[in-house]
């Protein structure tokens, strides 16, 4: 149930791009056509997911025994773009026509803080994000952090077919490209907002 | 004197390139927090243009990106515990946004456009025209957002009752934003 | 009711000229006659300048496997084999003729008999239809002859004579099936000999009641033969909705009818395989409508291939002033007229006069989305869809949504209340993506 | 406190080691090939991505030029010499110099000269139009006027007269990358050479009637009459089909025949002003020359 | 010689347009207008002259001196989102409002979007929910309808059904005891005459529109019958499982903005998806949606959320579901 | 411009960086600690101060940690004891919910040593700003009502209207006014068990309040 609800309030109503603000760049740059959200969204998920996991063990398992916490920033940021190199680099040997699916927004996933934003987000203490107070676990973590990319996958697939419907309107010339894509997406968060409460 | 005019115009973080979009939207909820975090980012991105500047010529090319990165992110934990010990309320309620300087793209995007094939001083100017049109955009943002949400102006109601709410919330920061960069495109392409 | 199961639309039907018993027009002083009359290869004039010949004799060789041989109309001289341009302004290879009076070749049987009893076997009425130059005359001008022969693999087993005319104003069909019912029958039953079939239809849409009765009659003394009654529908007549409407099957995507096991005819078509079987004439005469809600009068007549339309126009009353358009066909797929000095066709159909306020095409506005175009398309395709991505010139996406199954039936820009040009955009996109598809080297 | 900073620096250096030994291990074991170059050709290329060379873009150029070892049957009319001399010298090839060309439109065929019989009332396409008939005059050869080769240049070098229904080029803005030429279902524009001074001479016409005829149908039509043949002393003009063609190969700009030219189809661009025959030329004068200016 | 017109075929045009639609729409609406200006009375009128005038005007104002383009106002649409609008707004809303309302709708979702037909989200919805979101309590301040033959014309204000069960659930109540406590909860109520935005007090009035946009064929009927299907299926798992918690189908159906959503709002052209299928999904996104927000969620309602929410799924139910074409390919 | 990328090149960079910029941190770590800390408890004595009548001790040092039962669950809280001379003029309590419309609401309830309410603030909360967020301006109307009251249900049931207490709600927030409510009484418990734990040691309540 805790999982469930976890997963709800990620996806839904505590959006991470559309309610959090986290990871807008690439949502604005790289939701322009379907087939790139959704190779997007799966390249997140994946490095989410992983560093999630890996950042939640430096800090349970390093900085904190050491009372080094200050470091977090720098340690996990670091942690991030080697996960996020490797898996590049891993991608492009044993599956090129994934890498060609995600590989090119890999390096964009460095510079998106959604990562590094879920990362932080789940090791903080006061973790009132889902009804619960209590610190996350490793698992809820991981959960969280899938459903927190899920929640980014949703919202920029559905962005970018909006999108594409756009692209071949014909928008008023001021606001075309980057304004129209936020006004979208400030609909979109509007509607979203239909979602509070609903953990 | 052209290297800050271009950051504050032609480049424009925010309106120009469309960089550092999450801070811009999560943290102009009022003219004071969206100059606040406009500062924090300007102090980190003029003193790691310099830095940058300065290290730049014995950095390999291959660790170049790490390098940085790890120079950013020490920057930014300096800005942060700063923050923290003496303003330690503003620090509160820009929250996650501080650490997360580390990923603005338009530092990493400074870095390595400008800083790593420039002088220090020049670095400095450049950071701080850029950090300067980054803190005026949110300033600008927030304020806009501010009046029209809260009725306020840097905190100070100018009128009784609730202002359009939507404003302060999410959707109106993008609402907000939208329509701002559209003036600009409109102004821009008069001139 | 049977009718077609997807799409479709309800235009007013305007059957102006079904009263109007048939009439003959009278000779023309110069007949052109095209050598461009068929799908396909030109044919090749066999005659030259200055020849004498008869009505009815062979002027012209097939060009090729799909094309088919074109025979005088008139008896005179040959005056010029040039270009002259036909109802669009283009030029067509065209053999002119100065008529002298009258004069038939002799084989053919020019008395009133119905000549019931098939002598000829499957290969002789074949070979015949294609000696006369029988095209279909449903608009395609197909060469019947080559529609009459299933390629090898493929098997027919009905004959479907059209006579959905579902076309509002056009009445050619109907005056054929009134006048000349049992002929049409002998038609069919010729044909369903030519393929070997036992099964034949005729599907009738149940705006013609007369012609449903009159052809319901000679049921019992042709068996298998039926008449199928259709509800009203445009394009009822397109092949493959007539064929998924009597016979219930659809011609696949990419597909012939004959995959279907149908072979379709048209009324028009019907008569002529008879005429040519039955009384050895060659197509060089053709029924058709003149007729419009402005028309001076609203008349069928049996045209001589050649005639010049204006000649035409002028015998039925001179062209109506309130007529902005000239019509040769229907309002729904018909050719507007450009040049009035063309000659008639095999295949022509119709003069038809429309209004300013019919026809004048009104500003287009934005597409709403309200997918009535989707509704109305008869093939299931999503023709906004196919303009948009035609004004963008994506030809993956274009053929992705099946573009080349468009059969050009205008349904959907009949409908559309924005006015968008839809069919204007699909039909020029349908071209490029057919070719791009025809280079693709085959796998 | 001093635990902590040496707790800080163990820890980052440590980490720094470890990630760096990963990833060192990680991008050896999976190494992948792949021609820098190809990147380097990209970057030269002018990214209009406009398909003009034949390639599906410019990023297709480049792996071309890179697969296919020369440049022979190479070009991007784009960035034209320049840039093919870049991408040369970037990949240590040879390269063939090419005449820079421009778009010229054929046709003169004005409202004023070329009178309308009909009035086209579906979608504004040439190619809607050109596959419904002969066109809205008599003349079944010419501009349609929808502007189809307007919204084909990506550069914005053709625009529409409204004066004379007829498409001009800005030849400063074109490029000569011939998705003009390839937009036209009437074939009016043609890619010529730029010329000396970027002088042009060209037949304006592209009817084939017979002179009569054409005469009939547009005021400004090449009637076929072969002064223009006659005139040139360097073989460059000849008439098939009752129509002239001046072929820039053998063209030396003398403008004899376009002195002898009766109805004025064919064009002078850039040519310094001659006012006996500007005055006596009319026709000539209505020919937008633009670029002219500068 | 005279010149004929040349054009493609086919050279007829069926006697649908925009316009004619639009006016369809608005004469269905008509009803529910009628029964919202005998209940409210002058407040209704208000409402919804100023909504019309001021989108009218809004598109007027953009198109002819912002973008400069051909103006589109002729053809009702702004008209119909301001009728909307208005009839989604509580009757005694202040006129601010419904003009704040009426300029984003057309203006911000809209005209940023290239005017008709363009737009992703429904723009009277958007205008709704921005008032919504901006001024919860002008915008929950609900007039009880009482005919304008009754005697006082104060408005009296009071809850809706959804937020009254909404609010005594949560004050611990079960339904049982709040429809005993509640006269006004009662079925011949909520067909005729019930608390709700101006529109919508009266199911039956626009169940009268819904039978005339169906007869004149301006709306199909999948997405109006799978938005209730849906909001019954899942209301209806909900009620059977705890009759204690969970209010029965039949109320959900009958309260909020469920009829005048399902018939008027998601079913608008640009908003929803044009096929058969996409209807379908589209159609029980809402439903579903609908009865989450309102039983779970921090809105009483949530119709207008769920139709915005399923608008942005339109695009792509539009390119991943079909039509059913008329034949298989064959290869 | 740049150097070689060898191998050796690569690793020496890294390391002196790493070094460098760790030296840096811990350095500021260090010379930041102190003042960070002070942040913190001059923070926290802030929002006593706001609570409570004027002190002259240090109520951070004064603070007593309360095991209590609130709701049927067990609770944990720190009361900071303010003096006056040596003599307690007030108990600063701080509390949470998680019934916020946002969420968790934290509050530091003030109350006189005979249980009066005497002032309360927030020190977070999640609430929607113009909405819920009203809770936080102490001079409303909403904030004001509960002070001089002690929240015992027989004078003053502290429950909005609507559950058929006597606390009027924020209009349009009856969600957050309700959580608010929840929060004083919460506190009002921890309160009530100040004689039980009397004894319990204030120094490990100091490291608490650091967080
Ligand atoms: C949209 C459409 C409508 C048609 N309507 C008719 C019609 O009403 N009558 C008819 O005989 N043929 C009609 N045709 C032509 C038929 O598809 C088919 O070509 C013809 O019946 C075959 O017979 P034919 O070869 O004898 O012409 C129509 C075609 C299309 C594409
Ligand atoms: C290239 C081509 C080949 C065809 N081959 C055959 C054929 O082998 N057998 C046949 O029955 N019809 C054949 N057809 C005829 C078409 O299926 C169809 O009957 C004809 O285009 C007239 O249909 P319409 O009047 O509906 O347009 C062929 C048509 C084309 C264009
Ligand atoms: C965007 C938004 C934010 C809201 N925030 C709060 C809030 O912070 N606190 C609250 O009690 N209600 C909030 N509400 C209102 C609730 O949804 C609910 O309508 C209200 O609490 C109950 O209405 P009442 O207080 O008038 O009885 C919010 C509503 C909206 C639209
Ligand atoms: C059936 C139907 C329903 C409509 N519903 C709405 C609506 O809910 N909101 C609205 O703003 N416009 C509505 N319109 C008007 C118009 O289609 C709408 O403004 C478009 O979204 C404008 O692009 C409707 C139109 C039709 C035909
Ligand atoms: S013209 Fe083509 S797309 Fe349009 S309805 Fe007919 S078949 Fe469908
Ligand atoms: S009928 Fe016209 S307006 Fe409607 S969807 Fe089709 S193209 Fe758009
Ligand atoms: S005018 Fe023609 S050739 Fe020149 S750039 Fe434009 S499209 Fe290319
Ligand atoms: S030159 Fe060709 S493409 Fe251009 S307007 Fe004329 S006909 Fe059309
Ligand atoms: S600031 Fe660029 S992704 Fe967040």
């Amino acid at each position: 149930m805790e999982y469930i609800i976890i997963l709800i309030s990620a996806v839904f109503v505590n959006n991470i791009v559309l309610s959090q603000f986290l990871g807008v760049c690439p949502f604005l740059g790289v939701s322009k056509k379907v087939s790139t959200a959704v190779g997007m969204s799966g390249a997140v998920c994946f490095v989410m997911a992983l560093s999630t996991l890996v950042t939640y063990l430096i800090q349970y398992y390093v900085l904190l025994p050491l009372n080094i916490e200050f470091m977090q920033t720098i340690a996990f940021i670091l942690v991030i773009a080697a996960l996020v190199q490797m898996v590049e680099i891993i991608l492009k040997k044993i599956s090129p026509s994934l890498y060609q699916a995600l590989g090119i927004f890999l390096p964009l996933i460095t510079t998106n803080c959604a990562v590094l934003g879920v990362a932080l987000m789940v090791v903080q203490k006061d973790f009132t994000f889902c009804g619960a107070s209590h610190m996350l676990n490793l698992g809820e973590s991981v959960v969280f952090a899938v459903a927190s990319a899920i929640g980014y996958g949703v919202a920029i697939i559905l962005f970018a077919g909006m999108r594409e419907q756009i692209a071949t309107s014909n928008v008023p010339k001021a606001f075309k490209g980057t304004p129209i894509a936020l006004v979208t997406a400030g609909i979109l968060a509007l509607a979203f907002m239909g979602f509070s409460g609903l953990v | 004197m052209g290297l800050l005019t271009a950051g504050i115009v032609k480049n424009n973080p925010t309106f120009v390139l469309v960089l550092g979009m999450c801070p811009t939207l999560a943290t102009t909820t009022s003219a004071l927090n969206g100059m606040g975090m406009g500062l924090a980012t300007l102090a980190v991105l003029v003193l790691s243009n310099m830095l940058i500047a300065a290290f730049a010529p014995l950095i390999p090319d291959k660790v170049r990106i790490p390098s940085y990165i790890v120079l950013i992110a020490t920057l930014v934990t300096v800005v942060q515990l700063f923050m923290q010990a003496y303003t330690p309320a503003l620090y509160e309620s820009l929250g996650i946004f501080i650490p997360l300087i580390v990923v603005n793209c338009i530092i990493l995007g400074r870095a390595e456009a400008f800083a790593n094939k420039h002088g220090v001083f020049e670095s400095l100017l450049d950071g701080l025209g850029v950090g300067l049109g980054f803190t005026i955009s949110l300033t600008v943002l927030g304020l806009i957002r501010e009046i029209l949400g809260n009725l306020s102006v840097f905190g100070v109601k100018f009128s009784g009752g609730d202002g359009i709410l939507v404003f302060v919330l999410a959707p109106g920061a993008f609402l907000v934003l939208g329509c701002l960069m559209a003036l600009f495109n409109k102004l821009s392409e008069k001139k | 009711m049977k009718t077609f199961s997807i799409g479709g639309v309800h235009p007013n039907d305007y059957k102006l000229a079904a009263d109007a018993p048939i009439e003959n027009l009278p000779i023309p002083d110069i007949a052109y006659i095209s050598m461009s009359q068929h799908l396909g290869v030109p044919a090749i004039p066999v005659v030259a300048v200055g020849d004498k010949v008869k009505v009815g004799q062979l002027i012209a060789n097939a060009g090729g496997f799909i094309s088919a041989p074109v025979h005088s109309s008139v008896s005179g001289t040959v005056k010029k084999i040039g270009p002259v341009k036909d109802l669009s302004g283009k030029e067509v290879n065209t053999v002119t003729i100065e008529t002298e009076g009258d004069e038939w070749i002799d084989t053919i049987d020019r008395s009133g008999d119905i000549v019931r009893e098939i002598k000829l076997d499957s290969k002789q009425i074949i070979e015949r239809i294609k000696e006369c130059g029988v095209v279909g005359l449903g608009g395609a001008t197909f060469p019947t002859c080559v529609k009459l022969s299933p390629p090898p693999g493929c098997k027919a087993e009905f004959l479907i004579i059209n006579g959905a005319e579902c076309e509002p104003y056009l009445t050619s069909d109907y005056r054929v099936m009134m006048e000349m019912p049992e002929q049409i029958i002998i038609g069919a039953a010729i044909m369903m000999k030519a393929l070997g079939v036992s099964k034949g239809f005729i599907g009738v849409e149940d705006n013609k009641p007369e012609a449903i009765e009159k052809l319901g009659a000679f049921e019992k003394d042709y068996p298998g033969i039926k008449v199928v009654p259709l509800k009203k529908k445009y394009p009822q007549g397109g092949e493959k909705q007539l064929i998924d409407a009597v016979v219930g099957r659809k011609v696949p995507s990419m597909g012939l009818p004959i995959a279907t096991g149908s072979v379709v005819q048209n009324i028009g078509t019907t008569l002529a395989v008879y005429e040519a079987v039955q009384k050895n004439k060659p197509l060089f005469e053709g029924i058709m409508t003149v007729t419009g809600n402005c028309a001076p009068g609203q008349k069928n007549f049996r045209h001589r291939v050649g005639t010049p339309l204006s000649k035409i126009a002028e015998y039925a009353g001179g062209i109506p002033e309130e007529a902005v358009k000239i019509l040769s066909g229907g309002p729904m797929m018909g050719k507007a007229i450009s040049n009035m000095d063309a000659p008639t066709l095999k295949g022509s159909s119709s003069i038809l006069y429309l209004t300013e306020e019919q026809t004048k095409r009104k500003e287009e506005t934005f597409c709403i989305k309200c997918g009535k175009c989707i509704q109305a398309c008869p093939m299931g395709l999503e023709p906004y869809l196919l303009n948009k991505l035609g004004r963008i010139n994506d030809m993956e996406g274009l053929e992705e949504n099946r573009i080349f199954d468009c059969i050009e039936c205008g349904c959907c820009q009949f409908t559309c209340p924005a006015y968008i040009p839809l069919l204007d955009t699909i039909r020029i996109q349908k071209g490029r993506v057919m070719r791009i598809i025809k280079n693709r080297p085959k796998k | 406190m001093t635990n902590i900073i040496i707790f800080t620096i163990l820890t980052l250096s440590l980490l720094g080691l470890v990630l760096a030994i990963v990833l060192y291990y990680v991008a050896k074991k999976f190494k992948v090939k792949e021609d820098p170059r190809i990147d380097i050709v990209e970057a030269i290329m002018p990214g209009a991505n406009c398909g003009g060379c034949g390639q599906a873009g410019c990023r297709a150029f480049a792996e071309a030029v890179v697969k296919a070892g020369n440049l022979d049957t190479l070009f991007c009319p784009v960035g034209g010499n320049d840039v093919m001399k870049k991408v040369a010298g970037a990949m240590g090839y040879e390269v063939a110099e090419k005449d820079p060309m421009v778009a010229v439109v054929r046709c003169s065929g004005s409202f004023e000269k070329r009178p309308r019989t009909n009035i086209y009332d579906g979608r504004s396409s040439c190619a809607v139009m050109s596959s419904l008939y002969a066109g809205d005059t008599g003349c079944l050869y010419g501009c349609l006027g929808q502007g189809d080769c307007v919204s084909a240049c990506k550069f914005g070098a053709i625009s529409m007269d409204p004066e004379t229904g007829l498409p001009v080029v800005d030849e400063e803005k074109c490029t000569a990358c011939g998705a003009c030429v390839a937009a036209c279902p009437k074939n009016i524009i043609e890619l010529r050479k730029k010329g000396f001074k970027s002088r042009r001479l060209y037949v304006s016409c592209m009817n084939q009637e017979k002179g009569g005829v054409a005469r009939k149908s547009c005021a400004a039509a090449c009637i076929g009459c072969g002064l223009c043949e006659k005139a040139c002393p360097f073989d460059a003009v000849h008439v098939n089909n009752f129509l002239a063609y001046i072929d820039f190969t053998k063209c030396k700009l003398c403008r004899k025949c376009y002195d002898a030219c009766p109805t004025g189809a064919i064009h002078a661009l850039n040519f310094p002003p001659r006012p006996a025959a500007a005055a006596v030329k009319p026709a000539a004068s209505a020919e937008p020359v633009s670029g002219t200016a500068n | 010689m005279k010149k004929f017109l040349v054009s493609p075929s086919p050279h007829f045009h069926g006697r649908e347009n925009t316009r004619r639609i639009m006016r369809d729409v608005i004469i269905a609406l008509l009803p529910a207008v009628a029964v919202s200006i005998v209940y409210f009375g002058i407040s209704a009128i208000k409402l919804v002259v100023l909504g019309v005038v001021t989108c009218v005007l809004t598109e007027f104002i953009i198109e002819k001196y912002m973008l400069r383009r051909k103006v589109t106002v002729n053809d009702l649409s702004a008209t119909v989102t301001g009728i909307l609008l208005a009839l989604n707004m509580p009757a005694s809303s202040p006129w601010w409002a419904i003009v704040i309302g009426s300029v984003v709708a057309i203006g911000i979702a809209k005209m940023t979007f290239g005017g008709i037909g363009q737009n992703i989200f429904n723009p009277a919805l958007v205008g709704r929910v921005f008032l919504l979101v901006s001024f919860p309590v002008v915008m929950t301040n609900w007039s009880v309808p009482h005919s304008f033959l009754g005697t006082s014309l104060d408005a009296v204000s009071g809850a809706t059904p959804l937020v009254l069960v909404k609010e005594a659930l949560d004050g611990g109540q079960t339904v049982p005891q709040i429809f005993a406590a509640n006269p006004g909860l009662s079925y011949s109520q909520l067909l005729f005459a019930r608390i709700g935005s101006a529109g919508e007090v009266s199911t039956v009035a626009l169940l009268l529109g819904f039978v005339y946009l169906l007869a004149r064929k301006v709306i199909r009927p999948y997405i109006t019958f799978s938005i209730w299907g849906s909001a019954i299926l899942l209301s209806g798992i909900l009620w059977l499982a705890n009759p204690a918690e969970f209010t029965d189908p039949l109320f959900n159906l009958l309260t909020g903005g469920m009829m005048l959503g399902s018939i008027f709002m998601a079913t608008d052209y640009t908003t929803s998806p044009m096929n058969k299928w996409g209807m379908i999904i589209f159609g029980t996104g809402i439903g579903f949606l609908t009865i989450l927000i309102r039983r779970f969620g921090a809105y009483p309602e949530g119709v207008s959320f769920a139709i915005l929410i399923m608008n942005a799924t339109v695009p792509l139910l539009n390119k991943w579901c079909k039509p059913e074409r008329f034949a298989k390919e064959a290869r | 411009m740049a150097r070689q990328s060898t191998f050796k090149n690569m690793v020496a960079t890294m390391v002196v960086i790493c070094l460098f910029t760790s030296a840096v941190l811990g350095a500021v770590y260090v010379i930041t600690l102190k003042p960070i800390q002070n942040a913190q408890i001059a923070k926290t004595n802030a929002a006593i101060a706001q609570v409570t009548p004027a002190f002259d001790n240090n109520p951070v040092a004064d603070s007593l940690r309360l095991n209590y039962t609130y709701d049927g669950k067990t609770r944990s809280t720190v009361a900071y004891i303010a003096k006056k001379g040596g003599k307690i003029v007030g108990y600063a309590i701080e509390a949470s919910t998680m019934k916020g419309f946002g969420g968790r609401i934290n509050l530091m309830v003030g109350f006189k040593p005979d249980g009066e309410i005497y002032n309360s603030s927030v020190i977070s909360h999640s609430e929607t700003p113009g909405l819920g967020a009203r809770i936080t301006d102490s001079q409303s109307h909403f904030v004001v009502q509960f002070n001089g009251k002690i929240p015992d249900d027989k004078d003053f049931k502290v429950a909005v209207r609507k559950d058929g207490g006597d606390v009027d709600a924020i209009t349009a927030s009856t969600i957050s006014s309700r959580a608010f409510c929840d929060v004083i009484r919460d506190a009002y418990g921890a309160f009530k068990s100040i004689n039980v734990n009397s004894n319990n040691s204030g120094k490990e309540a100091q490291i608490d309040s650091n967080e």
